[in-house]
């Protein structure tokens, strides 16, 4: 129930093993767990599964593909429609040596969230009558079509924080939230970086964006600036 | 189709101003990434619409001239300024927003979107991928979907088609098409025009669309 | 997209159609629309459905049950297992003048989630091999059986929240959310009380626990406590 | 069966004792309703037990004192007092954390528990009705199920029986019962006396229960 502290974010995730799926949180700039990212490089694990809403949009998620550490990727945003330059995800894409999941951000919500809150699946209509509907059972329902999108888990969770207390709380600022609250609840084990670290109690209850229990690992780490130019 | 050299039509900034005025006084509003974000510098405050961000914020006025702050993004990546009554939450709580039917319009781009109104806007063959975002499920999930396009490729292909030839983002989900040439509206009957750009004509408007085009006998040119 | 501000409570609710779904927000004593149930009982409507938590539990939703105002309740806690004192529900259910549906807590949520989410349904583990399965669907995936529970919506819900602003944004306090913030994206009409009127903007954006386009209607009242003594 | 007077066991705040003693140090639990709200008074700070309440809260020590607000209630309706990193969320994310093994142990009355480990504990057929509250969601999703309940009915007869009469509550949910006479293990052999009453003896549990017991050769008194 209490968050282990670590002085380090390469020691925070210097067990994840090779070939498991990892979690990533964040939206572009917004929430997005630079630092551990970035250690998970120096760390060189192969062979894994990245889940998260982009790759190759100023995020460092980008910096695994330079010594291929990635076998998959299942986002959003992956491949850009134009654009002069190609991310290091897109040249290994194109060269066959990652695997591409694209997912509807809906439906990927859904599915980890399903993932995380013991659902067997959902059903939505996002993505029917699409390429995404391909090998995926369509059950009818009063008339209705809905497409079953089945749960989604990571063995590691990778995600950022502004502030976290010592039991393992997290408090989210702004548009910072997005994927990270439900990936905390979707994997067997939750990294966190976070600016500052607090004593359980300072963050509001109200506040408390992603509640102790799912909190498995704290660092305090300068955040990384990054920004996306399109 | 036309072998002509393809008509000067609106900038991108003129269709985002023409695609403004498309939104309803009061309405709840998201905007696609690339020439949709534009359109948030093109409406009035006393329209009061309520901008929202699939990555968690409702209530943003516009691109921000101000500091960069990496928590407060659009989905493009751009930062934002907020209103007062704004408002933040997680993806989860933000798809069942846009899938939910709570979201009166959303703009999105487009590739091609055919006679029947299906929508292709993510997944280029030509470059061998795509990235599919949130336009499926603010495709299926937004009131009314307009569609914001350049009406011909670069090189001079209709992208309004009987049928897509791109992989599709959703079925029979458009309901407006504003272009550099016209604005389109996409009934059960299929396409009627119901504006053209200025000094272009209704058949030039035809010439360069792929799919059949009802023309009413008065077409007005947009007012801009 | 601007909540309408009522005067009071009655005017509030005093178009709600006789036959109407009604979404009722809370949990026994907290975050509970008692006025507007209140008013509701004034208002007179009858062959009503309510779904809510619990009615008969020092809630006042049993008082709607004086003048046999509802026909159907969809709730969690509705019969209690022991106690000398029956509620008015309980003795209109024996003498067969009120229909009863009851539905796992987790799985209420879940339907109500869909209804407001633009979900087909879920699946879920809860209830299978019980009576809550009667009549449902079961799917079998990958050797393991789930039911599927279906979309749940209103014509109405009927909210509480510690602070409203003129937008319609609401902010809950302590354990207040419970239903209300899903009940709010479940119904067409949405009517919230709240015990403070505020500006837009005065309730800080992460503090927001109801988005404003998701409430119709908004009332100041004195709060009406209620409390359960078992 | 038997038919003479049942034996006097433990009482009910015993019965929570013994129960807050089956808890492992630092987990989170979830107490139902009635008997089991009784486990938080006897917990130590020391154990580092995180309850949580289904209406959304994680983290509170125990009933509170102080006055009441109506906005800060276990399931029960109870108030309670909060721990430093406590926290609140709506129903649908507590249902998450409950339905998706979250929950480290949960704690809920019985009507009936069965040989296989189903459990009966929310509708009394003589009732003609009863309330499900979060019991079923609890019963799937916790990951030791823990039923503390008189051993029998206030007539003699044994809840724990071979198949339940009662409506279930979930199948093969139950890992441990706690009576008022002894602790029983759940196990794919079926039941296992593992601890009981002081002063009651093993044959005395055997008697009272309506099921197959397994008794080994030695069986400690509760330590209380």
């Amino acid at each position: 129930m209490i968050a282990q502290i670590f002085d380090t974010s390469d020691a925070a995730v210097a067990d994840v093993a090779d070939g498991a799926t990892v979690l990533v949180g964040g939206f572009v700039s917004a929430g997005t767990p630079s630092n551990l990212i970035l250690a998970l490089k120096r760390g060189g694990q192969t062979d894994l599964t990245a889940v998260a809403n982009n790759i190759g949009l100023g995020d460092l998620l980008d910096e695994l593909c330079e010594d291929r550490q990635l076998a998959k990727v299942i986002a959003t945003f992956a491949i850009r429609a134009s654009g002069t330059r190609s991310s290091r995800f897109e040249v290994l894409y194109r060269a066959g040596e990652v695997e591409l999941e694209l997912v509807p951000q809906g439906t990927l919500i859904e599915r980890l969230r399903a993932g995380g809150a013991g659902l067997g699946g959902v059903l939505t209509r996002t993505g029917l009558g699409t390429m995404m509907a391909e090998g995926k059972q369509i059950i009818e329902l009063d008339g209705e079509r809905w497409l079953l999108e089945r749960p989604l888990r990571g063995d590691v969770a990778l995600l950022k924080a502004w502030r976290g207390d010592l039991h393992g709380n997290l408090q989210y600022r702004l548009a910072g939230p997005n994927f990270n609250p439900v990936m905390a609840t979707a994997a067997d084990l939750v990294i966190a970086e976070v600016e500052e670290l607090v004593e359980p109690g300072e963050i509001p209850p109200e506040l408390v964006g992603t509640p102790a229990i799912y909190v498995d690992r704290l660092v305090r780490c300068e955040p990384i600036p990054v920004r996306w130019e399109g | 189709m036309s072998s002509s050299t393809p008509p000067t039509g609106l900038s991108r900034e003129l269709i985002a101003l023409r695609a403004a005025r498309e939104l309803e006084p009061g309405s709840v509003v998201n905007l696609g990434i690339g020439l949709p974000t534009l359109v948030a510098g093109f409406v009035k405050p006393s329209d009061d619409i309520l901008f929202q961000a699939e990555n968690g914020i409702l209530g943003y006025s516009g691109i921000s001239e101000s500091d960069f702050d990496s928590d407060l993004i659009n989905a493009g990546g751009q930062p934002v300024d907020l209103v007062p009554g704004a408002s933040f939450f997680d993806t989860a709580d933000s798809f069942a927003m846009i899938r939910g039917g709570h979201i009166d319009a959303a703009i999105l781009g487009g590739l091609q979107v055919s006679a029947r109104g299906d929508l292709a806007n993510w997944y280029v063959p030509a470059r061998g991928g795509g990235s599919v975002g949130g336009a499926m499920d603010l495709a299926v999930g937004a009131r009314k979907l307009i569609v914001a396009m350049a009406h011909v490729t670069r090189d001079g292909q209709p992208r309004i088609v009987e049928i897509c030839e791109y992989p599709l983002t959703a079925e029979r989900c458009v309901d407006v098409i504003i272009t550099d040439l016209a604005v389109i509206d996409v009934g059960l009957q299929g396409l009627t025009l119901r504006e053209r750009a200025p000094g272009v004509g209704p058949s030039k408007v035809a010439e360069w669309t792929g799919a059949a085009l009802l023309i009413p006998e008065e077409v007005p040119e947009m007012s801009l």
